[in-house]
């Protein structure tokens, strides 16, 4: 086999791309844990909204209406979940909040069912983004190029916005130590909405992104869920620089076990995620508080 | 019997105990006194383990025992009770006394026979229900019974581990004169050979029940020795009643 | 070994032969209608009542059929078709889409000597080693539909190929049914990777990989939600146009290829079945199935609506109890949509022609052009030895 | 700590004598519910000693539940042992997988908990789905029952097998009794109300949480024995996450802790689905609300929400100040 340099560039970048999907999605669900201790299992299953709204809206207005709208109707999505379920479900401990989200997986799976069918749904990237772009000798698709930006200019607007703005102060305070942030005199409540809804809107936003990549079937949510788990497992629950370190774990594991160990691929990161809890329990950038 | 020495540990920035070095005989009842934050929880925490120090060593009849768990230092015969209650909220007493000394009588992880109804288990039971005064109260549930007789069950608990060294972390926290002088009865009466190292904010229980007392101070000992000398001294007047006055 | 696998089941005392009117006869479906394939349950489902609908005036035997949701799980469906025989007394059951369902219920009813008319599931031992007179296939072999095109590939001056399947029975299968004439027909095979099954979402690891493998072509099986992703993918790396894409043909099924959109074109695959077979029984099913559900059929719409017909063909000789039914589906052959078709009494499973079709862009989407239509040849009997029907 | 009520004995009476009725009237379907009901009951009584009485929820235990499966199918065809030892070995083998998960996974508390068991329980399942020896997706076929044929029961009729299930049900019931109520039980509450004192007290921490695990892997192993035995055929699904899942639900809605609630829990829920699929395929939306509604009311399950009803019943009729004389009740019948 001719493998040489440009091959492992373009694996890395395989790598790269992966792992920018799993950071949108992760960053969300990490964020919401660090904040409001609340484990959504749904988390998945937004995201294959996300696809779905994306895959209808497209029909209607192509790929960028898809694109900004889609994210927005996840958000909405949140807003009735917040206000429906999880509002409520705050103080219960881990294991009714991992149920009731678990019981929301069977229903949302089930009502992408009754609304779209069992057929793949279909999402076209934009012509703009169709082709390949050539660099460093090699060639690589302009939507995953697409797809690695989008989630490099993602992860700098949140340390943007956690590092240089109010809200992302109140947000770190609340992460590192709810009680206090509370003393400060910050609406816990509100802040507690905003990020479900932003968290929400990020699933949407990589489920949308991911459509054209994948197929859109019912199950995308349920497939994307465990390696999301094991991401912000793996980083710290809560911790953003978990978030971001896990993903690139999960996507170098998964992609270079698919080159180097192909038979040890999908054991692989079970295996990986096992150690790292035996070593460090909370993950390896665990949040303070 | 126990000994610290040079016990060492940082907070980030705060230092929250420095240099440490105490040493307590067999059968010898010490009180430490000190204001809030001068250390005394975070030293109790670095003798049983549940703090690892940062720089010295602690002593258990004469072994280093820095480097064990805290699980292993309790069966060699290290208790503690908590300044804040933690029983077994949805038991009986009897069985938050009974889980003790199962541990210690080599029960607690039986599969067949329930610990509880060994001989060896209910003698200490009922042993040390006597000595903390909870004996009508031994079915009740924990939050069935007065924060008062809670207390007392707290040093229960941990002396149903047969103990050679008792660390008590403020024993009469939040119970009223009465209550106190009940606690002083309870602490003259165990047995002369068993080592008391006292967290207390109660003066006057600690000059009556201590042998000798430390006073510590932003961490570090201040003072080492008996309790007439406290009594008259300047120093600990002004570090430690001052503050004491304040709270 | 019969004694005892009856009675595992259940059914050693008095077993309940259906006491219903001598030419009603009672049709058990066995489909997923959720889970992953449950678009694959319900294009069965349509094509199979089509059949009935078409072709059941031609025997005086009347059918009611009672569907059951498998699921994807072997346990559940094992449940429902122990439900379907014992509580529903079945005549004879269809469907079947997974191969873990199939060898689920395999034991059970071949011990109960129900007739099974399988509408999907390609595993080659239920038709080798497993085989078993009750169970008749009437869709295909993992095997049959991928040999013919080794040979086939190599003959268009193809040398060198790289291959791709999920991790699983079928994908081996599919992909060895490949290789082995392939390689008898002097192709070499440079490379070779099952990615694991269902679990793959990003195929650009092995995508680098084929690339750098000096392959003149890569042959691949896979199906479904995996096949979409595939395609997709395989056309953004800018792979079609050095590295053309070959498979079995279930990669670009009518039932997926438009979500697959402009990247399936020019993918070259073969199947027992595409929809614009040049015949007037196609173009009649086609016809009827597109007035019906509004959509191109399948290879699997022509599972089910080939089960159907078999089943009339079997019932017209007069056979409408298990036993009958189970010795006559076993000599049904008839010219349908695929074509010629036969039973072959060796392994009861299916004779049937293979077509090679590109997938290229028609006037109102995609559509395929046959290139070739390969003759139908017999599996192997691949170690089956078929015992006689008794009862 | 558990304790037997008269409630529970009452709700205990009413399931066996049920369960009992059913066996010996139920047409064949009827006998098939019966045997899926008793072996998922099994499954989540395992779930509940550890997660109800430890506080350790797992989502490894249908993967347990699946070694038992796998270990007893292999054992008695490839291994060729006789099927009762191939009973014991594979219920040794899921005990032993059990123990070294709670060993690892010990020193991990809440969501990290549950997330590690998920980790080991995806991890077997990828193994046994791409592993050739265990028949990968396709899964395995050929399982036999034990022959009891010299105690002269034919555990191929359906009712028969039916009766096993129970009596093994009723076994591994009392045995979690016995395990619950033991040192080691009692240990092991202590260390749910409580971890720091426990250990504090002397105690090693990890070695009673991995013990337990143990024990109840042992007991999901031998629901996946019954399983394999009972379906003859299994596959890999029965190790999916989503089986665990599904066996967490059924614990909730019986009511956790209880160790009654969730066999009552299991029976409602296997009737439940039987009776929903036959209505719609959309039945995971009937039963995820159904759910959703359990949990938000926030009774302790169907059962929980009974004894609480019965608790506040009794505390009206029985105007008494001294809840220690009830306690004292409470207590002889433990």
């Amino acid at each position: 086999m001719a493998i040489d340099l440009g091959f492992w560039t373009l694996q890395a970048l395989n790598a790269l791309q992966l792992s920018m999907l799993l950071f949108l999605l992760s960053i969300g669900l990490t964020v919401i844990f660090g904040l409001m201790h609340f484990v959504n299992l749904a988390h998945g299953a937004l995201y294959a909204l996300g696809a779905y709204f994306a895959a209808w809206l497209a029909a209607y207005g192509g790929f960028w209406l898809a694109f900004l709208l889609a994210p927005v109707a996840v958000a909405g999505v949140g807003v009735l979940l917040y206000s429906g379920l999880i509002k409520r479900m705050r103080k219960s401990g881990p294991m009714a909040q991992v149920l009731v989200t678990f019981g929301l997986i069977f229903a949302l799976l089930d009502l992408t069912r009754i609304f779209w069918g069992d057929l793949p749904q279909v999402l076209d990237a934009p012509a703009m983004l169709d082709g390949r772009l050539a660099f460093f000798g090699i060639e690589y698709p302009t939507y995953r190029v697409f797809i690695i930006v989008l989630g490099l200019v993602v992860l700098a607007a949140l340390a943007f916005v956690l590092g240089r703005t109010q809200i992302g102060a109140m947000i770190r305070a609340g992460v590192d130590n709810d009680a206090m942030a509370a003393c400060l005199g910050i609406n816990v409540e509100k802040l507690f909405f905003v990020v479900f809804c932003v968290g929400c809107a990020l699933a949407g936003l990589a489920g949308a992104v991911a459509a054209p990549l994948l197929s859109v079937t019912p199950e995308m949510g349920l497939q994307i869920l465990i390696p999301t788990l094991i991401v912000i497992v793996i980083g710290g629950l809560g911790s953003l620089k978990g978030a971001i370190a896990g993903s690139l774990i999960y996507g170098v594991v998964q992609t270079f076990g698919a080159v180097l160990a192909p038979q040890l691929a999908s054991v692989l990161i079970y295996a990986l995620l096992a150690a790292v809890l035996v070593i460090k329990p909370t993950g390896l950038f665990p949040a303070k508080g | 019997m126990l000994e610290t020495r040079n016990l060492d540990k940082r907070f980030g920035a705060v230092h929250v105990t420095r240099d440490v070095s105490i040493k307590l005989e067999r059968g010898e009842r010490r009180v430490i006194l000190g204001p809030n934050g001068a250390g005394k929880t975070t030293l109790f925490n670095q003798l049983v383990g549940e703090l690892t120090p940062d720089k010295g060593s602690v002593h258990l009849a004469g072994v280093d025992v820095t480097d064990l768990p805290v699980a292993k230092r309790t069966r060699q015969g290290l208790s503690r009770s908590y300044q804040k209650n933690t029983l077994f909220d949805g038991l009986t007493v009897a069985e938050n006394l009974g889980l003790a000394a199962a541990i210690h009588t080599s029960n607690a992880t039986r599969i067949w026979s329930d610990s509880l109804a060994r001989p060896e288990v209910q003698e200490i039971v009922q042993d040390v229900a006597n000595q903390v005064q909870v004996l009508p109260y031994l079915q009740a549930r924990v939050s069935e019974i007065s924060y008062g007789v809670r207390r007392q069950l707290e040093v229960g608990v941990a002396l149903a581990t047969r103990p050679k060294v008792l660390l008590m972390d403020e024993p009469t926290s939040g119970v009223g004169p009465e209550m106190a002088k009940g606690f002083h009865r309870l602490l003259n009466d165990l047995p002369r050979d068993l080592t008391v190292l006292i967290i207390e904010h109660d003066m006057d229980l600690a000059f009556d029940v201590a042998d000798t007392i430390t006073v510590l101070n932003y961490g570090e000992v201040v003072f080492d020795g008996q309790p007439e000398a406290a009594r008259g001294s300047k120093l600990l007047k002004e570090i430690y009643l001052g503050s004491w006055e304040d709270a | 070994m019969k004694r005892t696998i009856l009675a595992a089941l259940g059914l050693a005392t008095g077993i309940a032969m259906p006491a219903a009117a001598a030419d009603d006869i009672k049709v058990g479906l066995l489909l997923p209608f959720s889970g992953v394939y449950a678009a694959l349950g319900n294009e069965i489902e349509a094509g199979f009542t089509l059949g009935l609908d078409h072709f059941g005036a031609e025997t005086e035997a009347t059918f009611s059929v009672v569907s059951q949701d498998t699921e994807v799980k072997p346990p559940v469906a094992l449940g429902k078709a122990k439900k379907l025989i014992l509580q529903d007394k079945v005549d004879v059951m269809a469907g079947i889409v997974s191969s873990g369902v199939l060898g689920a219920v395999r034991d059970m009813v071949h011990g109960a000597g129900v007739p099974l008319i399988v509408a999907n599931a390609g595993n080659d031992a239920a038709t080798g080693m497993d085989c078993s007179p009750f169970i008749t296939r009437m869709s295909f072999s993992n095997g049959q539909v991928n040999r013919p095109m080794g040979t086939w590939m190599q003959a268009q001056g193809i040398n060198k190929v790289y291959t791709l399947a999920p991790d699983y029975a079928a994908g081996r299968q599919m992909i060895d049914g490949f290789v082995e004439t392939f390689t008898a027909a002097g192709g070499e095979i440079v490379g070779q990777e099952f990615t694991p099954f269902q679990k793959t979402q990003d195929f650009g690891p092995y995508l680098a990989q084929a690339k750098a493998s000096g392959a003149d072509a890569v042959y691949v099986f896979y199906a479904g939600g995996e096949a979409i992703s595939f395609v997709k993918q395989y056309d953004s790396f800018g792979l079609k146009a050095d590295l053309p894409l070959y498979g079995a043909g279930f990669l670009t099924s009518p039932l997926y290829v438009n979500a697959e959109g402009p990247a399936a074109e020019g993918v070259i695959t073969a199947l027992h079945y595409v929809p614009t077979i040049d015949s007037p029984a196609n173009a009649e099913f086609v016809a009827a199935f597109v007035a019906k559900t509004g959509r191109v059929p399948s290879e699997f719409a022509v599972h089910g609506y080939d089960a159907a017909r078999a089943l009339v063909e079997a019932s017209k000789t007069g056979a409408n109890d298990r036993a009958t039914l189970a010795a006559a589906l076993r000599g049904v052959s008839f010219d349908g949509p695929r074509g010629q078709m036969s039973i072959d009494p060796a392994t009861n499973n299916v004779v049937q022609p293979i077509y090679v079709y590109e997938t290229v862009a028609g006037d109102t989407g995609l559509t395929q052009r046959v290139l070739a239509q390969l003759p139908a040849e017999a599996d192997p009997v691949n170690g089956c030895a078929m015992p006689a029907i008794s009862n | 700590m558990f304790r037997h009520t008269a409630l529970r004995y009452a709700a205990l009476g009413l399931l066996a004598s049920a369960a009992v009725f059913q066996a010996f009237t139920a047409d064949y379907f009827g006998l098939e519910i019966l045997t899926e009901i008793l072996i998922l009951a099994m499954l989540v009584l395992a779930l509940d000693m550890v997660a109800g009485f430890g506080g350790m929820v797992s989502l490894g235990h249908g993967a347990l539940m699946g070694v038992g499966a796998y270990g007893y199918a292999l054992l008695s065809t490839m291994g060729g042992l006789a099927p009762p030892v191939a009973m014991v070995g594979a219920v040794l083998v899921s005990g032993a997988a059990a123990w070294v998960i709670g060993a690892i996974c010990a020193r991990s508390h809440g969501i990290y908990f549950i997330m590690a068991t998920l980790a080991f329980g995806q991890m077997a399942y990828s193994y046994v789905f791409e592993a050739p020896i265990f028949g990968g997706d396709d899964g395995l076929g050929g399982i036999v029952r034990p022959d009891l044929g010299a105690v002269g029961m034919d555990l191929n009729d359906s009712r028969t097998f039916v009766l096993f299930c129970l009596a093994a049900l009723a076994l591994v019931y009392a045995a979690a009794v016995v395990i619950l109520q033991s040192g080691l039980g009692r240990s092991m509450t202590g260390v749910m109300h409580n971890e720091q004192r426990m250990r504090a007290l002397g105690l090693t921490v990890w070695r009673v949480k991995a013990d337990v695990f143990g024990l109840s892997g042992m007991i999901a192993g031998l629901s996946g024995v019954l399983a394999a035995q009972h379906i003859l055929y299994i596959s890999p699904g029965l190790l999916s996450w989503t089986v665990s899942g599904e066996a967490l639900v059924v614990v909730i809605l019986g009511g956790l802790g209880t160790l009654v609630g969730p066999l009552v829990g299991a029976a409602a829920f296997v009737v439940l689905k039987h009776e929903i699929s036959a209505l719609t395929t959309y039945w995971h939306l009937v039963v995820g609300v159904i759910l959703i509604a359990v949990v938000m009311s926030r009774a302790n399950g169907i059962f929980g929400w009974i004894e609480a009803r019965s608790a506040q019943w009794g505390a009206r009729r029985s105007a008494d100040p001294l809840h220690i004389s009830q306690t004292e009740e409470a207590r002889s019948d433990a």
